[in-house]
């Protein structure tokens, strides 16, 4: 079954490739229907290749295909064990619900192929990057779902903002793939190749801690750009210029995850550092907090879910930099569910509201879209961590892990419950200005509940959001953490944080629950009732602080100003003034000086032939002292 | 000692004809200057045993040679005196003291030793036989491509003639 | 052997230009066929040379030997090895390709295909000769037809650029004549004949300070052929300035010969003095890859922003061949391939919208992938791998440039990575003022997409894009083994010890993490 | 007294330095030529002596060579000549001085 593995990859490929030729022929709803057909396959392929794993009694396997790069040990090698497995059913997965979803949410748009093309353009290479057996694959996938994330955010081309938020999306990534590469340098001259297979198994082999140190770091900024952490974050928000379908499943259940998981598998030599694991918690905890607070001050309705993406892997960061990576890859796993679940919501009501996306304009559409309210609530209560919904299991776990550590992760923890609570405040904030209180909707805006095949993803992602949890609950018996057990083979040799013990893991619990129902209650009864948009801190004429919160920390004009607008002047200053000028001017002025010194020499040429004569003759006089003067005679 | 008679005879006229040739204002009178010179120096030429040069230098030179000067003279007009005057600035003394700065150097040498290999017993005899005998043996490559330098030469001299008449005919 | 594929591959397209220029006036229509059709035959060559190499042999193969001048040691001597099939390949693929974007040409056609088919015909020549007299000639001869290439078809400045192309590199040629004639006395003296032979010339015993004198010689002529900042400056008026085949066979060949030549001559010949100067010729390099990037950023014109982007990525071929390794000399060579390929994409395409539009400044397009999205596609897809995007050939080259020079220069090769992501900066800016948004101006609303043959053009480089990107062992291993020959012989020579080997890794498929 | 080669060695040396002189100081350009002839005949006498002194009659076959270039040399010489003067009438170099710098 595995032999054939990389029919999962090829499935989706396939489809994009055909498509790409015949998506546009085919038309609506075919194109949809052939991308939904090939990723679904893809998972029912994964789903029977993990059944070893479910059972388990499944080992680790790696599939040759073909050589790629040898030289660098990066060939086309594929490997499966449960975490890949894992990472692959939830792309898959995931992913088919949201082709399935977009059939009926790109209705009607001119490059309704095209979109099919690209989304399962970026399923494939998702799967490269989940699937790889060397860190040369897994920057292949990195950088392709990079590109699906440019070509799909940048669909609506037409429109300038669009395309700008493509293009930084691919650049900012590409600053994080720079430090992975440098990492990739520093692993190759530490270990002479790229296999997992080498550099995984006993890395401490190789290199010391201080190396580790180094390669871990580098790693770290790839996967801070890939998965939008302080300090590459801001590109995120940007990518909601894409159509919904793409913010869901590329910028909230599997792309922006890339990293988390990258950290997950490389966790051995994330091990050899204590440094490295405490920056990436650090980083993952204040991502999470600062994310947070933005997201309390948004209006568009996907900005606010794209912070809370943040934040939310944020979360995710902190658990793997803790060391508690199966509770990270949980809650990766949960997060799709959920996040996915919100982002198909709101492109439900976007869709409703004739492309509108100002909660502003929003408000008591919870009787006109009743399944897709139903839904959002689950999804809500799911992140903001309302037991036994999935995000509860999830991001207490992380919680308890990060406090059973202690010392700096102490502090840590104390963050993690803060942004637990402002997540609580954000999410029921969107969900009161969007589906309750009173309709400010604009004139001749009618919203209406959308078709099955947006619906029905829909309620399948909110079953998982409601009952995936429960795979993983820290009880004995039929709730046993099953979900540990299937990944646990994935990380034999590390050595993973432990839940404090006792009774602390469920004092824990009711603190953060605790803390989820404060927000839920605050919020609720600031965004309720008549008004509640304008009594809603994102008025205008702020002061202070929420000024700050407001313009997200005015973080995109510090960059432009500071890091672009220079850049550019300086890039200017080389090609105009030092380029043409000094390099380029030097060379003119060789040739002129030649032409100068021609210019000295000219008056010797008289033009009159005896004037020639005189000098030949004078020569040949010369020759003779010369000769004469040698004593040649 | 008849050697000697004719040198000094024949090298009076050999220098007075070219002295002719440079001062004599009418270039006439230059060509029969320099033709008493050629002469004079193919009397040398058989005093050395080059008979078979002399007869070319005689032919070719001072027949051939200078009658196609006198001819050109003649033909272009310019069978007139010329003015002597000096126009371009040092030329006329830069040649005369480079004159004499080569014949005082050929004069150092001269003191010193003209020749220094052995002189050999016996002249060599420049016969047609024996002139020939080297031309198409060891010099016949050579030889060859003169003859081709003669026939570019005359190509040559024909084309410029024509390519002028050409261009005088189209202006008329 | 049959029949000499060599001197084949190289006088059938400079018999071809005799050929074109042969044919008579009044059958002008024929010009574009038969140059095609002889480049073609020539690619053919290319092919059966590609398919009949014996991949695991890292010397010389076809060799052919006959003595020209035999006392002073000249000889018509040619060879193929790993480093140099893939440029001659290379080379015969871009030929009917330009020839097939050239097809509008109004302008004296036929002397336009002759020149192309000498420079050919020289081209693969300089790829081929193993001896350097030889070499000389036909780096030398090459330079006219490119002259006329820029000055006859060029744009508005082409005489400017093509003088400035020949004088600039003619200077180089200088100095190579200079070392090459020198390198001959060494061999006079060592040998006892003077001799241009490079497989003789390699068992020379040069001095430390020769050697540097030499790698010198040698250097700057290359430097300024590849071009090596700060000599580079040539290289963006001449690209800019010259028809769209001429852009394509200098960006896509001709540079390739100065880093040919230091792989070639100089990393062979003067091991002491390239191992001591590696680190400076890799600075250069780096400086080159950032500055080039830096300057393409800003370029208001299309055609000067792919021509700087070329002093970027020939910076990285010098900065992998510098890199001494075997990971980063093999990266070197096939990036050579890759950029001839994913550069010369970018200039057809540049030259398809200025037939269009007749104006290469960028500000004045805007939203034109509404109106011609195949041709947006085909861009984009360029640009892609241009910037080096896995999959895709530029990849390959740079991935293995950059891991396997690390381990050499890590500084540099930190710096130089930024290099990648500059490179996405200037693609993916300039395709965004170009091709997205709505088309606001009224000339390029009427733009009409590409057509059939701009297609057939574009498609199989394409192709060949995809291919190296996702299976380039075929060629990565036969570039290998003759790369391993020029490590071999430098740390024989030296004291120098490649820090990375292939040899060294450990191919343990079996082990899987658990 | 012997009449050695040295002394028309000197002869040659004397009529080589009238012929150049002719040359430098004569803007005629038919006597120039004239001069040119005459410094090749003092070069040829010295040919020819030396030829003797040492028993060689190559120094007499160069003598026959030179006079075959001479004489190709005064045909095309004469011809560019009576072009040139039927263009601008003038027999005087010193009028032809278009190529000065």
């Amino acid at each position: 079954m595995t032999d054939y593995l990389w029919i999962v990859i090829a499935l989706p490929l396939a489809g994009a490739v055909f498509l790409h030729f015949f998506g546009q022929r085919l038309g609506e709803p075919w194109a949809g229907i052939v991308a939904t057909s090939t990723i679904g396959a893809g998972f029912i392929y994964a789903l029977v290749a993990a059944g070893d794993f479910f059972t388990g009694t499944g080992h680790g396997e790696t599939i040759h295909l073909f050589d790629w790069i040898a030289p660098l040990g990066a060939n086309a090698e594929l490997l499966w064990d449960p975490l890949s497995a894992v990472m692959t059913l939830t792309v898959t997965g995931v992913g088919t619900l949201i082709h399935l979803y977009s059939i009926g949410y790109m209705h009607g748009d001119p490059r309704y192929g095209r979109f099919f093309t690209n989304l399962n353009f970026f399923a494939a290479s998702m799967l490269i990057l989940v699937l790889a057996d060397n860190f040369g694959l897994l920057f292949v996938g990195w950088e392709l779902v990079g590109l699906s994330s440019y070509l799909l955010i940048s669909f609506w081309f037409t429109k300038p903002s669009a395309a700008a938020a493509g293009k930084k999306a691919f650049i900012v990534n590409r600053i994080g793939d720079v430090g992975f590469l440098i990492g990739l340098m520093l692993i190759l001259a530490n270990f002479s190749t790229l296999t997992y297979g080498t550099v995984l198994e006993e890395p401490a082999r190789f290199i010391t801690a201080g190396t580790a140190t180094a390669i871990t770091l580098m790693l770290l900024l790839g996967a801070a750009g890939k998965s939008a952490q302080i300090p590459l974050y801001f590109w995120l928000p940007d990518a909601m210029e894409g159509p919904t379908p793409v913010s869901a499943l590329i910028h909230a259940a599997t792309m922006v995850t890339a990293g988390v998981y990258m950290v997950a598998r490389a966790a051995s030599l994330f091990e050899l550092s204590a440094f490295s694991m405490g920056t990436v918690a650090t980083i993952g905890a204040f991502t999470a907090l600062f994310a947070a607070t933005i997201a309390l001050k948004q209006r568009d309705i996907k900005r606010v879910l794209a912070f809370s993406t943040i934040s939310q892997l944020g979360y995710m960061f902190l658990a793997v930099g803790t060391g508690a990576y199966i509770a990270g890859i949980f809650h990766l796993f949960t997060h799709a569910f959920f996040k996915a679940l919100l982002f198909l919501g709101s492109g439900s009501v976007i869709h409703a509201m004739n492309d509108e996306q100002d909660m502003a304009k929003m408000g008591g559409l919870r009787t006109v879209m009743p399944v897709t309210h139903a839904t959002m609530f689950v999804g809500w209560l799911a992140i903001i961590g309302i037991p036994p919904l999935a995000g509860f299991w999830s991001k207490d776990e992380i919680l308890a892990l990060v406090f059973g550590e202690g010392g700096w992760y102490g502090f840590l923890w104390v963050i993690g419950l803060v942004t637990a609570l402002l997540t609580a405040v954000y999410m029921t904030r969107w969900m009161q200005l969007t589906f309750w209180g009173e309709a400010r909707w604009d004139d001749g805006v009618h919203p209406h509940e959308s078709p099955a095949v947006m619906t029905v993803p829909l309620l399948a992602l909110a079953a998982g959001s409601a009952l995936f949890g429960l795979i993983n609950t820290p009880f004995k018996g039929f709730f046993q953490p099953a979900f540990e057990h299937f990944l646990e083979p994935s990380f034999e040799a590390i050595e993973m944080a432990h839940l404090p013990s006792g009774a602390t893991p469920y004092v824990l619990a009711v603190i953060s629950v605790a803390a989820a129902a404060l927000g839920a209650w605050y919020a609720t009864r600031r965004y309720r009732g008549e008004n509640a948009f304008e009594r809603a801190p994102v008025a205008e004429g702020r002061t202070g602080l929420w000024r700050w919160v407001d313009n997200g920390y005015y973080v995109d004009d510090i960059i432009g100003n500071l890091l672009v607008l220079p850049g550019k002047l300086v890039a200017a200053w080389t090609a105009f003034v030092f380029d043409s000028d000094v390099i380029d001017g030097s060379v003119r002025a060789v040739g002129g000086g030649v032409r100068r010194i021609g210019g000295w020499l000219r008056p010797l040429q008289t033009g009159f032939v005896r004037n020639y004569a005189a000098v030949t003759f004078a020569g040949v006089v010369g020759l003779l002292v010369w000769f004469v003067s040698r004593g040649v005679s | 000692m008849a050697e000697l008679v004719i040198f000094v005879l024949f090298g009076v006229i050999a220098i007075a004809g070219a002295l002719t040739m440079v001062l004599h204002p009418n270039p006439v009178y230059g060509a029969l200057g320099l033709m008493a010179t050629m002469l004079s120096i193919a009397v040398f030429y058989v005093v050395n045993s080059g008979h078979f040069i002399a007869a070319v230098q005689v032919v070719v030179y001072a027949g051939a040679v200078m009658t196609l000067f006198l001819f050109v003279i003649m033909m272009i007009g310019v069978d007139r005196a010329e003015s002597l005057e000096e126009r371009l600035p040092l030329q006329r003394q830069l040649a005369i003291g480079l004159g004499v700065v080569f014949l005082i150097l050929i004069g150092l040498i001269g003191g010193n030793a003209w020749i220094t290999a052995p002189e050999a017993a016996a002249a060599p005899n420049g016969t047609v036989e024996n002139i020939a005998d080297l031309l198409f043996t060891d010099w016949l490559l050579p030889f060859e491509v003169t003859t081709l330098l003669l026939i570019i030469a005359s190509v040559g001299a024909v084309a410029l003639a024509q390519f002028d008449a050409r261009r005088r005919g189209g202006e008329e | 052997m049959d029949f000499n594929v060599l001197s084949l591959l190289i006088w059938v397209p400079v018999a071809g230009a005799a050929v074109v220029v042969g044919l008579p006036r009044r059958r002008a229509e024929l010009v574009i066929p038969v140059a095609f059709a002889l480049s073609v035959l020539t690619l053919g060559l290319a092919g059966y040379l590609v398919f009949e190499f014996e991949g695991a042999d890292g010397g010389f193969q076809f060799v052919e030997k006959t003595a020209i001048w035999s006392d002073l040691g000249i000889d018509y001597h040619l060879g193929v090895d790993g480093i140099s099939l893939f440029l001659v390949a290379l080379t015969a693929f871009l030929f009917p390709i330009g020839i097939l974007a050239s097809v509008n040409i109004e302008l004296r056609p036929k002397e336009f295909m002759a020149a192309l088919l000498l420079l050919e015909g020289a081209l693969i020549g300089v790829f081929l000769a193993l001896d350097l007299v030889l070499f000389f000639v036909f780096f030398e001869v090459l330079l006219v037809p490119m002259y006329f290439l820029i000055g006859m078809w060029g744009g508005e400045r082409r005489l400017d650029a093509a003088l400035k192309f020949f004088l600039y590199t003619a200077l180089g040629s200088a100095f190579l004549l200079v070392g090459i004639v020198f390198l001959s006395a060494q061999a006079n003296q060592q040998l006892g004949s003077p001799t241009f032979n490079y497989l003789e010339l390699l068992d020379l015993d040069i001095s430390r300070t020769a050697q540097y004198w030499l790698f010198g010689a040698f250097g700057i002529a290359f430097a300024i052929k590849v071009p090596l900042f700060p000599f580079h400056t040539w290289l963006p008026d001449a690209h800019t300035e010259a028809p769209t085949a001429g852009s394509v066979i200098l960006a896509g060949v001709l540079l390739k010969m100065g880093t040919y030549g230091f792989l070639r001559f100089n990393l062979s010949l003067f091991p002491e003095a390239t191992v001591q100067l590696a680190t400076f010729l890799a600075a250069l390099a780096v400086v080159g890859i950032i500055y080039g990037a830096a300057v393409a950023i800003v370029q208001p014109d299309l055609k000067r922003l792919v021509a700087y982007s070329s002093v970027s990525h020939l910076g990285f071929v010098v900065l992998g061949i510098f890199a001494l390794t075997s990971q980063g000399v093999s990266g070197g060579v096939i990036q050579m391939v890759n950029h001839g390929l994913t550069t010369g994409a970018l200039f057809l395409l540049v030259g398809m919208i200025y037939e269009r539009r007749h104006t290469r400044e960028i500000s004045a397009y805007g939203g034109i992938q509404k109106v011609m999205p195949w041709f947006a596609g085909f861009f984009l897809f360029t640009a892609f791998a241009s910037a080096g995007l896995p999959g895709l050939n530029g990849f390959v080259g740079e991935f293995l440039i950059l891991l396997g020079s690390y381990s050499r220069h890590p500084a540099l090769t930190i710096i130089a990575a930024f290099g990648v992501l500059l490179a996405a900066v200037y693609l993916l800016w300039a395709y965004e003022r170009v091709f997205t948004g709505e088309p606001d101006k009224e000339e390029n609303k009427a733009l009409t997409d590409i057509g059939m043959r701009e297609i057939g053009i574009l498609v199989p480089m394409v192709a060949l894009i995809i291919m190296l990107g996702i299976y380039p062992k075929p060629v990565l291993d036969r570039i290998e083994p003759a790369v391993e020959r020029v490590i071999d012989r430098i740390e024989q020579q030296t004291d120098f010890q490649s820090p990375l080997r292939i040899d060294d890794i450990a191919l343990d498929d079996e082990e899987v993490t658990p | 007294m012997d009449v050695t080669a040295g002394w028309y060695l000197a002869l040659g040396a004397v009529l080589f330095v009238i012929g150049a002189s002719g040359m430098l100081l004569r803007r005629n350009a038919l006597v120039m030529f004239m001069s040119i002839e005459l410094m090749l005949n003092a070069v040829n006498l010295t040919f020819v002596a030396i030829g003797r002194h040492t028993g060689d009659l190559n120094g007499q076959v160069a003598v026959f060579f030179v006079m075959v270039v001479a004489a190709a040399e005064v045909v095309v010489g004469l011809a560019i000549m009576i072009a040139v003067f039927r263009r601008r009438s003038s027999a005087s170099v010193d009028d032809l001085a278009v190529l000065n710098g």
